[in-house]
């Protein structure tokens, strides 16, 4: 087992098993998601309050739990590749902060489209749309200062470096956005709070999350390969793969 | 190296940034000047009302302190890396952790004391009331401090890069709110007459625990750009 | 502090470093014991400074290690800073603050030795200019006050990147015979020129990076 | 030098910097993410009551922007300074303020222009009616280029000093603020129904001014700086 | 354009040039004609730069005036730019524009010659780099391309801050050829550098600045 990982953590050996368990990890994916997506749209009775306009929600809530899962993915690969020195621990963290940008920036947009029918605008300075905006631009800071240093090695480090500072204020971050909130507002129309939930919509709602995460899993492997075979591109085994036919 | 060493080393470099910065003291003044000019911009933006300038005011302060500090902030390294100073740093005996909580500190006391300072000013220019000019200090006093700290792991990522500046912004602006949260919500408080005490605990342990972080994630930060 | 200081010991084997994908030099070993100087030459570009940053522990070698008496670097950490001086292409000195002040700072950061700070400025032929703010003074003049750090700190080891850009002929003398001298106390030299180094005879190793 | 000559000239510059603006594509969009980074400061400095946030909106947007004007107008001739292009350009057949005309227009297209395509969304953000979003990007569209010809001279007038940054601020932030009043007024009447053409020409006319004037002045400036 | 430019005249009548309050020189004149080089020589910091820069009309001299053709040249101003190309200390390309683009842009910027940019490329020994980005090419290919500005205006006067900078042996050929085919041409030079100049049997005036 021990020796898998070893393995798997040099970059030749990952981008061969990589590129083997893709088609796999694709193919499941994509079955999983239009499965959830038939039971949601299609199966899931009618919400008695808010009519079909919930069954954005099949989209929304997955993403919103993926941008987190994303940025805590990120910090902790961050951190991995600086105490270990592993360079595919950086490349994770590095391919992973555009995939988390666009699940926190879909959750956003699914979240005001589903706000003007629901409470009738498009958006609240409620804690929680606060603190994932806030996620928005901590995963922009992320990407910007990587592409703003050349070299790519330094700038892996670096952008984990950040991650991981960003992870340790992500709960303050919160805890703070979250009392901001109930000190200044009366009660507010964003109580998210779906008490007892149809089991025809929480079978669509975890199969549309599991969906997500496989797609996660795959876009950053592709991600990784791709990092990988710029950053080894001098190397034999990548001329060899780029010669062969 | 003994903790006396230590010491030494860390009055040292205190005592070279403060000189310095002693030496260039027409720059020192731009910080608080950039604070005034900010603050002052917001009434020419909202309109005059006194009602509304006084429920704004806190948050308007509060948001200049920030954008004050962080424009300062680059000057905590910038220099000694072009010099090639920060290199000697690096190389000294000592944990560079301790060398930046020395050039943190000097920081501090050059821009942020400042702020402090003029701070009643701007709330009496703003309408708030005594009270609230007082806990506007009191939360300048406990939070300037953070965002000096919290910044500097900015400025020591983005150190070698040409175009430092903007992108520093991006890096810590999302990490100074839940400063700018407390303790602007601490000055509002006081002004309605609640109590603040809890604010201000937050505030405090905001700071022990960026006193006790920030310094290993700057000294971090700072030998990867250098590399 | 390490009890072996007596006979120091500086060794790199296998090191390796790769810049914006460029191989600069792999598989490059030596040992290096008191008394011995290590000269590093090559064209521009070559990979000199980053062969010296790699020795000061500011750089990590891309493969290999480094070790001081036997320990890695980056374990020792400080307490091989606390071994070794370094004085790189930029200066490090601060032009606002006036010569004896830049030496001040230099000794309170590292570990102090007993010469007093007038002692290396003579040494370094900057008498007279104590209290001048550096920035008054010319561009050799500041990279002899950045060489007079060399002084007042006990470094065994000391690593020079081009020390002599900017001095004229005198001043190449006197740092020479710094040099010397500080070898003849058992203590180790890593540089680079291009001018050609006059030593004397001390104990010498050459590593070309354009070869 | 014949007229063609000089369009061509100009077009060149124009292009030129388009150019260079967008192989660095990462940077061109951090001046819009500080944009929209410190309108979102406020609703956590003051509080998140939707009526207040509507009635400061107008005046917080403008701020932010001047502010991102501010810190993107460095980038301007900072680094044809460094590398020496700028002494080229004064050295071309061609009046300089021509082609300080070209690369303050490539400035506004690259930082100015993405200001005014975002504006609407924090105007939601903001809670403003949809009239008010409509003077908003009016007004946006008036006084921005303003900010980038007047602010152009600060630029011209620091290029060669090492810290710009701050002395930039406290030059330049003074001039904007007519453009800050005029353009915040604008849009808080039209929340209120009033209005607005007295603004908006005034703007115009403040645009037309800073056309015909400015160019001249940061010519003058450059050549002060460089000499 | 001015209609005299088949015989210029480049004179200058005692120049001054004051800086931080110390004189760099003073009353410095000479006269220049189509086909004559002016080699500016002297110590660092001895003022060669900012002569050039005087010359060139970015700085006003403290005293003194220039003529081009016996007009003062910032009465000329845009004219006298027609007629003049300069090369910095800097190079004044940008680094993320191709070889091509940095020539077009200057060709845009002054009055452009008839030589095709792959000509200019060409003759500076850059055929090639054409579409490379500049920041990938070495230091002494950025200062070939920034001389190769020269070619693509037509410029009586070339003036050139340490042209051999960062050029190899080769390097430093080409341009010695360029220059005397300029010279050939009835063009002008003025020029410092550190190195020894061969310009064959080229009309040579010299200044010294530390005399
Ligand atoms: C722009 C607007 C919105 C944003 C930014 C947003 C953000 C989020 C986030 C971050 C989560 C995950 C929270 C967590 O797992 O801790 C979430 C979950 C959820 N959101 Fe939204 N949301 C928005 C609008 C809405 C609206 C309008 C509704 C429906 C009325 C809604 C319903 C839900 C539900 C039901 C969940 C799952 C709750 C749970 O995990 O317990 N959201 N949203
Ligand atoms: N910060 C950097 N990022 C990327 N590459 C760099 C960096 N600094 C240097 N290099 C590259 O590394 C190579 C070696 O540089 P280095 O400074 O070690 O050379 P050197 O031998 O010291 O040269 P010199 O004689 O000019 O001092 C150069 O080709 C350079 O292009
Ligand atoms: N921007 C400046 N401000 C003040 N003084 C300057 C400036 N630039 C140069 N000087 C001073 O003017 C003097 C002459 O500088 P200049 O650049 O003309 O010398 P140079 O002869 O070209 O030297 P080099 O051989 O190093 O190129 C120097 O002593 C320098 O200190
Ligand atoms: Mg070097
Ligand atoms: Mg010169």
């Amino acid at each position: 087992m021990w020796h898998f990982f070893h393995q798997l953590a040099s970059p030749r050996y990952f981008y061969r098993f990589a590129g083997r368990i893709l088609p796999w990890l694709g193919a499941a994916c994509l079955l999983l998601m239009l499965a959830g997506l038939y039971q949601g749209l299609l199966v899931a009775p009618t919400d008695y309050q808010q009519g079909d306009s919930y069954r954005i929600m099949f989209i929304h809530v997955p993403a919103a739990w993926m941008s987190l899962f994303v940025y805590v993915v990120m910090a902790v690969s961050g951190a991995v590749g600086l105490v270990w020195r592993i360079k595919l621990a950086e490349i994770v963290a590095v391919a992973s902060a555009p995939i988390g940008a666009s699940f926190t920036f879909l959750a956003l947009v699914t979240g005001a489209i589903w706000g003007k029918p629901t409470w009738g605008t498009w958006w609240v300075w409620d804690a929680r749309l606060t603190s994932e905006l806030i996620l928005l631009f901590l995963y922009l800071g992320v990407i910007a200062l990587n592409s703003a240093i050349e070299d790519k090695r330094t700038a892996a480090r670096a952008t984990s470096v950040l991650a991981l500072v960003g992870v340790v204020n992500i709960p303050i971050i919160h805890y703070s956005v979250e009392w901001w909130n109930t000190l200044h507002q009366g009660a507010t129309v964003t109580k998210f709070d779906v008490p007892s939930i149809d089991l025809r919509m929480l079978i669509p709602l975890l199969l549309m999350a599991l969906a997500f995460k496989l797609f996660y899993l795959v876009v950053v492997l592709m991600r990784a390969r791709c990092e990988i075979l710029q950053r080894e591109r001098n190397t034999g085994w990548v001329r060899e793969l780029v010669e062969a036919p | 190296m003994s903790s006396a060493q230590l010491n030494r080393a860390f009055v040292v470099l205190l005592k070279r940034d403060l000189t310095l910065a002693f030496r260039r003291r027409s720059e020192m003044v731009n910080p608080l000047l950039f604070f005034v000019l900010v603050t002052t911009l917001f009434p020419l933006g909202v309109g005059a009302d006194p009602a509304l300038l006084r429920s704004i005011g806190p948050g308007i302060i509060w948001v200049a302190a920030l954008l004050a500090a962080l424009l300062s902030l680059e000057s905590v390294l910038r220099s000694d890396f072009e010099d090639g100073s920060l290199e000697q740093l690096m190389l000294s005996a000592h944990p560079l952790s301790v060398l930046m909580l020395a050039k943190v500190l000097a920081h501090w006391l050059v821009t942020g004391l400042p702020l402090l300072l003029v701070a009643p000013l701007l709330g009496l220019l703003l309408g708030l009331s005594g009270d609230a000019i007082v806990t506007l200090v009191q939360t300048l006093a406990l939070g300037t401090p953070v965002l000096s700290l919290v910044g500097t792991i900015g400025v020591a990522l983005t150190v070698g890069l040409r175009k430092g500046g903007m992108i520093l912004s991006l890096l810590v602006l999302p990490l100074y709110i839940p400063v700018l949260i407390f303790a602007a919500d601490a000055v509002t408080s006081t002004g309605a007459g609640l109590p603040v005490t809890a604010q201000l605990s937050l505030l405090s342990a905001l700071l022990v625990l960026a006193l006790s972080l920030t310094p290993a994630a700057t000294a971090a930060a700072l030998k990867i750009s250098l590399a | 502090m390490n009890t072996d200081t007596d006979k120091p010991r500086l060794e790199a084997s296998s090191l390796c470093c790769i810049r914006d994908d460029r191989t600069l030099f792999a598989d490059l070993g030596f040992r290096l014991h008191g008394g011995q100087a290590l000269l590093v030459e090559g064209r521009n570009g070559s990979g000199k400074t980053s062969l010296l940053r790699i020795l000061c522990g500011i750089r990590m070698p891309d493969e290999g290690r480094v070790s001081w008496n036997g320990e890695d670097i980056f374990r020792l950490g400080g307490d091989y800073h606390a071994c070794t001086a370094y004085v790189g292409h930029r200066d490090g000195v601060k032009l606002d603050l006036t010569a004896r002040e830049n030496l001040a700072v230099a000794r309170g950061l590292g570990a102090p030795s007993e010469t007093p700070l007038e002692d290396a400025l003579e040494a370094v032929g900057l008498s007279g200019f104590d209290d001048a703010p550096v920035r008054n003074l010319s561009a050799g003049q500041q990279r002899r006050l950045a060489l007079a750090r060399l002084l007042v700190t006990r470094s065994k080891l000391w690593i020079l990147d081009e020390p002599f850009t900017s001095l004229d002929r005198h001043g190449i003398t006197v740092i020479e015979t710094l040099v010397t001298q500080h070898l003849a106390d058992n203590g180790m030299l890593v540089a680079t020129s291009h001018h050609a180094v006059d030593l004397r005879d001390a104990d010498i190793q050459r590593i070309n990076l354009s070869a």
